[in-house]
C-alpha cells in the first residue's frame, strides 16, 4: 500500500525540489556576490568507451585546483569544482553546462568535451554569455572560423593544424632523406581524424611535393576489427603511413597491424603515439613509430614539466595524458588572468585572459600564450620523434618551429576563408 | 493487459452523441487550462531549471507518446522511431541556416519532409511483422544515421550542425528568449498531446487496438491493415518529429545522436517505464526518466549502475510501467470498495 | 447470388479445392460437410481472399471477387466468422461493435471524430441486440465465455450487414445444450435478416434437422449437393463418411 | 568511392586471398558472438541484447588470467568457462523471471544489465583502455598462401571458431542433449511434459551462448583493446548477422557472419566512407526481401 503511494510522493517530492531550486536561485545574483566560494563546471565524459578523457582531465584540474586554492584562489575567493558527466553525448553536454550554470551557480566553465560536445557546450556559452574554455576538442574550426568566435570562450587545448604543419613538415624531412614517395593515410572517419589527415597531406606535400597518397582508410570511430583495413594498406603497398588513430582505436590497430607484420614494411606516422595512454599500453610497442608528442614528461625536457608528470603520477598512480596538461593549462591561464585582473568575474577574466602570457611546464620555451585574436592556445611544446618500447618511450624530439607554425597557419586560414 | 484501456474507452463511446460535443469540448478545455498553468510557471517559479526541464520534457514526450501510438495502440514495435526525432532536428536545423525563411515555414516543411520519409519507409517497413518489422525499423535507422555522418557537406558529419540555429523572430515570438521558446515548447507539447489524444479516442484510435489485437480478423471487417499502420507511422513520425524540431531549438544545433538507434530505445524505455496502456504513461514516463538522469548523473557517475538497477525494478518487480501499476491499484481498490459497499 | 465457378486451389501438388462450381442462392441456408480434410475452410479461405484461388471465378451478383483481399471482399458484402472464436481480446464487445461499423461505414472524418453517430450507434447495438450480447456490452471480449466469444465473432461479421455469412463451425468446441442454443441462433438469424447463409458443421444432427441444402465436399471436390433425405442416402456419402482404411489414412 | 580499387583487387590473386581472409578472420568471431546469439533466440525466443557483454567479459577474464599465469590456453579456457558461468547466473537468476512477460520487458532486462555490466566491468578494470599483448608463441611472421598474407594467429582463431561451428551443429543434431534442445525450440511444453527439465536446458543455453561470446572476446583479447563498452559494436554487427542469416539458424548466424565479414574487407576498398551503411542496406534488402533471414524458417 506504501509501495503504490509512490507517485504522488515522487511527484511532490520534485516540486518541492524544484520550488526550493527555484528559492534559491529567485536571488542569484545577490547570493552569488556575496559568496565565497567561487563554482567552477565541468562538463566532460566520465562514462562510456573514453571515460578516460574525463577522469584523466578531472585530475589534472584538480591537482591545479588545489594549488590556486592554497595560494588563496581565484582573487581571494576559494574554488569549488562541480564536475558532471555527458556520457559523451552532445545534447547532454549542453544540457548539463546549461544546468551548472543556471541552477549550480557556476560561473565558469571548463569544457573538457571532445567533438561534437564542445560545439554543443559552445553554443551555450554563446547564449549565457558565461566564460567559458574548451580544453580537450582539437578541431581547427573551433576557434579559427570566425562564425565560431564569441569573447568568453577560449580554447586551452592543441590545434589540429598545428600538429599538421609541424607533423608535415617533420614526415617531409623523412621522405625525402629515406626517399618515401608513396604513402598510404588510415585515419578515424570523423571530423577530427578527416581534418586532421587532410592538413597533414596538405603539408606534407607542401614541404615534399612529389608525395602520392596511393590509398586511403576510414575506419569507423570505436570499430573493434581494423584487419580489412590492414590488409587493405599492404595490398597497396605504401612507402609510409600516416595515422590519427588514437587512444584504444590505435592500440588496436596496433596489435592488429603487427601480427601482419605492417610496421617491418612501412615508415609509420601515428602522431597520437607518444601519449602514456597507448605508449604503457601495447605490450609489443614496435620501435621506430613517429610520433607527434602529447603529453610525456621528458618532453619539454625541463625539470618543471618532469615534476609535474611526477606530481601526477604520484597522486593518481598513473602517467598524466594529452588531456591532462589542457586542462590543467586552463586552471593555470584562470588563476593568472584572474590575479592579473584581480577579479574572479568572468567578464574582467576574460579580457585579462586575452594576450596573455604565462609560464608553463608545458611551453615550448617555457611559456604558453593566449592568441587575442582567436583566443586560442599557441607557443606549447609541440615535436615529433620516433618511438622506443620502453621508458623513456620517445628519447628525442625535434622541436616544431613555432614561426613557421604561424606563417602556415595564417596562410592557411586565409585559404579557409577564414579571415 | 488492455482490460483497464479499454474500460476508459467504454466510457468515451458510451456517451451519447448529443454529449460528445461537450465532452469534446472539455477535452480541449482542459489542454488550454493545462497550457495556461505551464506557461505561467516562470512567473512563480523563475528557475531556470525548470524551464530547461519542461523543454526537454516537450521534447522527448512529444516523442515517446508518438513512439506509444506505435508501440502500445497498434502493437508495431518500432526501434526505428528515432529517426524521425533526428529528421525533425536536423531538417529544420539546415532549413533555418541554409535557406533563412521564417521559422513557420520551416517547421511546416520539416514536417512535410519527415512526411515523405516516412511514407516510404513506412511503407516498405509495415509490410513485416513482429520482431522483423523492429529489426528493419532498426536497420533503417541505422542506415539514415550512416548517411548522416558520411554526408558531411551537409550535415557536417559527426560534428552535428555547428554555429547555431538562427531564428529570426516572428509574429513577436522570438525563440533565441529561453522564455518564448518555453512557452513555444509547452504550446507544441500541449497541441501535440491533445491531437494524438484525438487519434487515439477516435474510431481510427480503434481500428489500431484492433490491429493490435488480432490483425488478422481485422482485415476480415473490412480494416486495409497495412493502410493503417502506414497511416500511423507517418502520424507518430509527424510528431517525433516535432519533438526533434523542439531539442534543436534547446540545443541550438543537431547531432547524430539525435538519430542514433539510442534515442529509439531510450523512447521505448520511456514507453515501459511510464506505461504503454494509458495515454498519458510516456508522459509519466518521460518526466521519470529525465528527473532520474539528471539527479543520478548529479550524484555518479556509476550511473549506468544505477538505472540498470531501477530498470531491474520495473522490469522484474513491477512487471508494468508505472501508470499501469497506479491505474490498476486504483481500479482494484475501487472494486474492493464497490464490493464492501 | 453467389456463384462460384471451376475454382481450383492446390498445395504442392495436393488439390485442396478441385474444380468447384456451385451456386448459392439469395436467402438460402446450406451446410457444407465432409470429413476431416475435405477441404472445407479451404473453401472458405479462397471465398473470403484470405487464400488466393489457382483458378476460378467468385461472382457476387455478377462481380467477379476470386483473388481480391479480404477487406475488399468484405466490402463487397461477404462476412465471415471463425471456428475459433475470432475476437478482439482487449475490446469490450461494444467497443469491438462500434469500432466495426466505424471501419465499415470508411468516412474520411473517421480521423478525427470521437464519438460515434446515431446511425453507428444503431447498428452497433441491432447486432449486439439480435446476437443477446446487449447485457455483456461493457464486458471485454476476453472475459466472455466461449460460446459468447463465438457469438461476438457472428456479431462482428454480421453488424457490416453482409449478404452473404459464412459461418466457419458455429458450434464447435460446444456441449450438446449449448450447440443447439447456438444452432437455433444462426437459423434465427437467417430467417429474420434475409441473408445467404452457409455454414459448415461435423455434426450430423444438425445439419439433416436445419440446413435445406446440403454439400458434401470430398478431396476438395464436390461429392454431392441437395436437400437432406437425398443426402442421407447417397452411396458415395455414406462411403466417404464411413470410409475404408486407404480414404482415412490418406485424409489424416 | 573507389571501384577501381575493388576491380584491380578482384584481379589480383594476392589481394584476393588476403582480402578473402580477412572477411573471413572478421566473420569468424562475429560467428561466434552471434551463434550465440541465435541459439538463444531459437530456444528462448529472447532477442539477448546483453550479449555483447559477454563477449567483453570472455576478453576481461582472458587478459586477467594472462598477465596472473602467462600462460595463453588457460587464459583462454578462463574467458570462456568464466562467461559460461555468468550466462547461467545470468539466466537463472533474471532471465527466468520474464519469460511469461512482454518481450518488451526481456528487452528491458536486458538493456539494464548492459548497463550494469559496462559499470561493473569500469568498476574493477577501471575507465582506461587495456590490452593483453600476443602471445610470444604467436609473434612470428605472417605466412604467404598465394601472394595473400595470413597471420599464424588468425589460423588458429579461424580454426578454433569452425572447430566450434561443427562440434555446435553436430551436437544439435546428433546427440541426445542436442535432440532435446531442439525440441524445447519447438515445443517447450512438451519438453517439459516429458520430465526434462525446461529450467536446466534454458540455462545451458545461455551458458552455452555465453561461452561462445566469452570464447570470442578471450580470442580477440590479444589484438583488440579492451575497455568498457567494447561489447556494444560487436553486439549491433552479430546482431546483424543474426537478423540476416536468420534468427535461430547456426548456419545462417556462419553464412551471415562471412557474407559481413566480406562485406566489410571488399567493401572498404569499394566503398571506403560507407563500409557501415552498406551492411545496413544489406540488412535492409535481406528483410524487406525474406523478413525471417536467408536460412530462418518461416513462421506460421
Amino acid at each position: 500500500m506504501t509501495r503504490t503511494r509512490k507517485p504522488g510522493v515522487s511527484r511532490r517530492a520534485t516540486l518541492a525540489m524544484m520550488g526550493a531550486g527555484a528559492l534559491t536561485f529567485a536571488s542569484p545574483w545577490l547570493a552569488r556576490a556575496q559568496a565565497k566560494t567561487i563554482k567552477i563546471g565541468m562538463p566532460t565524459i566520465l562514462s562510456g568507451r573514453v571515460a578516460q578523457l574525463g577522469t584523466s582531465s578531472r585530475n589534472a584540474v584538480m591537482l591545479e585546483i588545489e594549488k590556486v586554492n592554497a595560494a588563496g584562489g581565484l582573487a581571494g575567493r576559494q574554488i569549488e569544482m562541480v564536475i558532471r558527466d555527458s556520457k559523451g553525448q552532445p545534447q547532454e553536454a549542453a544540457r548539463v553546462a546549461r544546468e551548472l550554470v543556471n541552477t549550480d551557480g557556476c560561473e565558469i566553465l571548463i569544457d573538457a568535451e571532445a567533438s561534437s560536445g564542445a560545439f554543443a557546450v559552445h553554443e551555450v556559452a554563446r547564449d549565457l554569455g558565461v566564460l567559458c574554455l574548451h580544453t580537450n576538442s582539437e578541431t581547427s574550426a573551433l576557434s579559427a572560423d570566425p562564425k565560431q568566435h564569441i569573447p568568453n570562450a577560449f580554447r586551452t587545448a592543441r590545434q589540429g593544424v598545428h600538429d599538421s604543419i609541424v607533423g608535415g613538415s617533420y614526415a617531409a624531412a623523412i621522405a625525402k632523406a629515406k626517399g618515401l614517395k608513396k604513402w598510404a593515410t588510415c585515419s578515424p572517419d570523423y571530423a577530427y581524424g578527416r581534418d586532421t589527415t587532410g592538413e597533414f597531406v596538405t603539408y606534407l606535400k607542401r614541404f615534399a611535393p612529389d608525395i602520392e597518397i596511393i590509398s586511403e582508410s576510414w575506419p569507423k570511430l570505436f570499430q573493434p576489427d581494423y584487419t580489412e583495413v590492414v590488409t587493405k594498406i599492404l595490398q597497396a603497398k605504401p612507402q609510409a603511413l600516416y595515422s590519427c588513430l588514437w587512444g584504444g582505436d590505435l592500440t588496436s590497430y596496433i596489435d592488429q597491424a603487427n601480427i601482419y607484420a605492417l610496421f617491418s614494411q612501412m615508415e609509420v606516422f601515428a602522431v597520437n603515439m607518444a601519449d602514456y595512454t597507448a605508449l604503457t599500453v601495447v605490450k609489443n610497442l614496435p620501435k621506430g613509430i613517429h610520433s607527434g608528442n602529447r603529453y610525456i614528461k621528458t618532453y619539454p625536457a625541463t625539470p618543471e614539466n618532469a615534476a609535474w608528470g611526477d606530481a601526477y603520477k604520484a597522486k593518481y598512480n598513473e602517467y598524466p595524458t594529452n588531456w591532462s596538461w589542457e586542462n590543467a593549462t586552463a586552471i593555470m591561464l584562470l588563476a593568472e588572468a584572474s590575479k592579473k585582473a584581480n577579479s574572479a568575474d568572468g567578464k574582467k577574466i576574460a579580457e585579462a585572459m586575452r594576450g596573455l602570457k604565462i609560464k608553463s611546464p608545458f611551453g615550448a620555451d617555457g611559456t604558453v600564450t593566449m592568441r587575442a585574436e582567436d583566443q586560442t592556445l599557441v607557443g606549447y611544446a609541440i615535436g615529433w620523434g620516433t618511438t622506443i618500447p620502453q621508458e623513456p618511450y620517445v628519447p628525442q624530439v625535434q622541436a616544431g618551429d613555432w614561426k613557421t607554425i604561424f606563417e602556415l597557419e595564417a596562410e592557411w586560414k586565409k585559404s579557409k576563408g577564414y579571415t | 493487459m488492455t482490460e483497464l484501456q479499454a474500460d476508459q474507452g467504454a466510457q468515451a463511446l458510451e456517451i451519447p452523441h448529443a454529449q460528445a460535443k461537450t465532452q469534446r469540448n472539455r477535452d480541449a478545455l482542459i489542454a488550454l487550462a493545462v497550457f495556461v498553468v505551464l506557461a505561467l510557471l516562470p512567473t512563480v517559479f523563475s528557475s531556470k531549471l525548470l524551464l530547461d526541464f519542461v523543454i526537454r520534457c516537450a521534447a522527448y514526450g512529444l516523442f515517446a507518446t508518438s513512439l506509444n501510438l506505435l508501440v502500445g495502440y497498434t502493437g508495431l514495435i518500432s526501434f526505428g522511431h528515432g529517426m524521425f526525432f533526428g529528421l525533425g532536428a536536423y531538417g529544420f536545423g539546415l532549413m533555418m541556416q541554409k535557406t533563412g525563411v521564417p521559422v513557420p515555414v520551416a517547421f511546416i516543411a520539416t514536417l512535410v519532409i519527415t512526411f515523405v520519409v516516412a511514407l516510404v519507409i513506412g511503407a516498405i517497413c509495415v509490410r513485416l511483422k513482429e520482431i522483423y518489422f523492429a529489426f528493419v525499423t532498426l536497420a533503417f535507422q541505422m542506415l539514415i544515421h550512416s548517411t548522416i555522418l558520411s554526408w558531411v557537406s551537409l550535415t557536417g558529419g559527426d560534428q552535428g550542425l555547428r554555429g547555431g540555429i538562427p531564428r529570426p523572430p516572428f509574429l513577436g515570438i522570438d525563440l533565441s528568449n529561453q522564455l518564448h521558446l518555453y512557452v513555444a515548447s509547452c504550446a507544441l507539447l500541449v497541441i501535440g498531446l491533445y491531437l494524438m489524444h484525438r487519434i487515439a479516442q477516435s474510431p481510427f484510435g480503434y481500428t489500431l487496438r484492433m490491429i493490435r489485437d488480432n490483425a488478422m480478423r481485422a482485415s476480415f471487417i473490412g480494416i486495409d491493415v497495412w493502410r493503417a499502420k502506414l497511416t500511423i507511422f507517418v502520424l507518430a513520425a509527424l510528431f517525433a518529429s516535432t519533438g526533434g524540431i523542439i531539442m534543436a531549438l534547446f540545443v541550438s544545433g543537431a547531432y547524430p545522436e539525435f538519430a542514433y538507434w539510442t534515442i529509439s530505445g531510450e523512447g521505448i524505455f520511456i514507453n515501459m517505464l511510464g506505461g504503454v496502456t494509458t495515454f498519458l504513461g510516456p508522459m509519466v514516463g518521460t518526466v521519470l526518466l529525465l528527473i532520474l538522469n539528471d539527479t543520478v548523473t548529479r550524484l555518479t557517475e556509476y550511473h549506468g549502475l544505477v538505472l540498470g538497477i531501477v530498470i531491474l525494478f520495473f522490469a522484474i518487480g513491477l512487471r508494468k510501467g508505472l501508470m499501469d501499476f497506479v491505474v490498476e491499484w486504483y481500479a482494484q481498490r475501487r472494486n474492493n470498495a464497490g464490493e464492501r459497499g | 447470388m453467389l456463384e462460384i465457378r471451376s475454382l481450383s486451389k492446390s498445395f504442392g501438388g495436393v488439390k485442396a479445392t478441385d474444380n468447384v462450381t456451385l451456386d448459392f442462392a439469395d436467402g438460402s441456408l446450406t451446410a457444407v460437410i465432409g470429413p476431416n480434410g475435405a477441404g472445407k475452410s479451404t473453401f472458405f479461405n479462397l471465398i473470403t481472399g484470405a487464400l488466393k484461388p489457382d483458378s476460378g471465378q467468385i461472382l457476387l451478383n455478377g462481380i467477379d471477387l476470386a483473388g481480391r483481399s479480404p477487406p475488399e471482399i468484405v466490402r463487397h458484402g461477404i462476412g465471415r466468422a471463425f471456428q475459433v472464436a475470432s475476437i478482439f481480446p482487449s475490446l469490450t464487445v461494444q467497443e469491438t461493435m462500434l469500432a466495426a461499423v466505424c471501419a465499415d461505414q470508411r468516412r474520411a472524418s473517421v480521423m478525427h471524430r470521437r464519438f460515434p453517430l446515431a446511425e453507428t450507434r444503431d447498428r452497433a447495438e441491432h447486432a449486439m441486440e439480435l446476437l443477446g450480447l446487449a447485457g455483456k456490452r461493457n464486458r471485454t471480449a476476453a472475459t466472455l465465455s466461449h460460446g459468447d466469444q463465438k457469438l461476438l465473432d457472428i456479431a462482428l461479421a454480421l453488424v457490416l450487414d453482409p449478404k452473404v455469412l459464412l459461418l466457419d463451425e458455429p458450434t464447435a468446441g460446444m456441449g450438446t445444450e449449448e450447440r443447439w442454443r447456438m444452432i437455433d441462433k444462426v437459423r434465427e438469424l437467417w430467417e429474420t435478416q434475409k441473408i445467404t447463409v452457409v455454414f459448415i458443421e461435423h455434426d450430423m444432427d444438425i445439419v439433416f434437422k436445419i440446413a435445406p441444402e446440403i454439400i458434401v465436399l470430398c478431396y476438395g471436390r464436390i461429392l454431392a449437393t441437395g436437400r437432406p433425405d437425398a443426402i442421407r442416402r447417397n452411396e458415395a456419402v455414406i462411403e466417404a463418411y464411413l470410409g475404408t482404411e486407404h480414404h482415412t489414412g490418406a485424409i489424416a | 568511392m573507389d571501384l577501381d580499387a575493388l576491380t584491380g583487387c578482384l584481379a589480383s590473386s594476392a589481394c584476393l586471398v588476403t582480402q578473402t581472409t580477412s572477411g573471413f578472420i572478421i566473420g569468424m568471431l562475429l560467428f561466434l558472438v552471434a551463434v550465440g546469439l541465435t541459439l538463444i533466440f531459437g530456444v528462448l525466443k529472447v532477442v539477448n541484447f546483453s550479449h555483447g557483454a559477454f563477449y567483453m567479459f570472455g576478453a576481461y577474464f582472458a587478459m586477467t588470467a594472462y598477465q596472473l599465469s602467462g600462460s595463453f590456453a588457460l587464459a583462454m579456457l578462463c574467458g570462456a568457462a568464466g562467461t559460461a558461468i555468468l550466462g547461467l547466473i545470468f539466466e537463472r537468476v533474471f532471465m527466468s523471471r520474464v519469460y511469461g512477460a512482454d518481450v518488451l520487458m526481456q528487452l528491458l532486462v536486458c538493456y539494464a544489465f548492459v548497463l550494469i555490466f559496462d559499470d561493473v566491468v569500469r568498476m574493477i578494470w577501471g575507465p582506461e583502455f587495456k590490452s593483453m599483448g600476443m602471445p610470444a608463441a604467436f609473434q612470428v611472421a605472417p605466412l604467404f598462401i598465394a601472394g595473400g598474407v595470413v597471420p599464424p594467429y588468425y589460423l588458429l582463431l579461424i580454426g578454433v571458431a569452425l572447430a566450434a561451428a561443427m562440434i555446435l551443429g553436430l551436437g544439435l543434431a546428433r546427440t541426445r542433449i542436442g535432440k532435446v534442445i531442439r525440441a524445447a525450440a519447438h515445443n517447450p511444453g512438451m519438453v517439459s511434459a516429458l520430465g526434462i527439465n525446461t529450467g536446466l536446458i534454458y540455462g545451458g543455453v545461455f551458458a552455452l551462448g555465453g561461452m561462445l561470446a566469452g570464447l570470442a572476446g578471450a580470442l580477440a583479447a590479444p589484438v583488440r583493446s579492451l575497455t568498457p563498452g567494447m561489447g556494444f559494436s560487436v553486439l549491433i554487427e552479430s546482431f546483424i548477422v543474426t537478423v540476416i542469416g536468420g534468427m535461430g539458424s547456426i548456419l545462417g548466424a556462419l553464412i551471415g557472419a562471412l557474407l559481413i565479414g566480406l562485406i566489410r574487407s571488399f567493401g572498404s576498398l569499394g566503398f571506403p566512407l560507407f563500409t557501415e551503411g552498406l551492411m545496413y542496406l544489406f540488412m535492409v534488402i535481406v528483410l524487406v526481401s525474406r523478413p525471417t533471414g536467408l536460412f530462418g524458417k518461416e513462421v506460421a
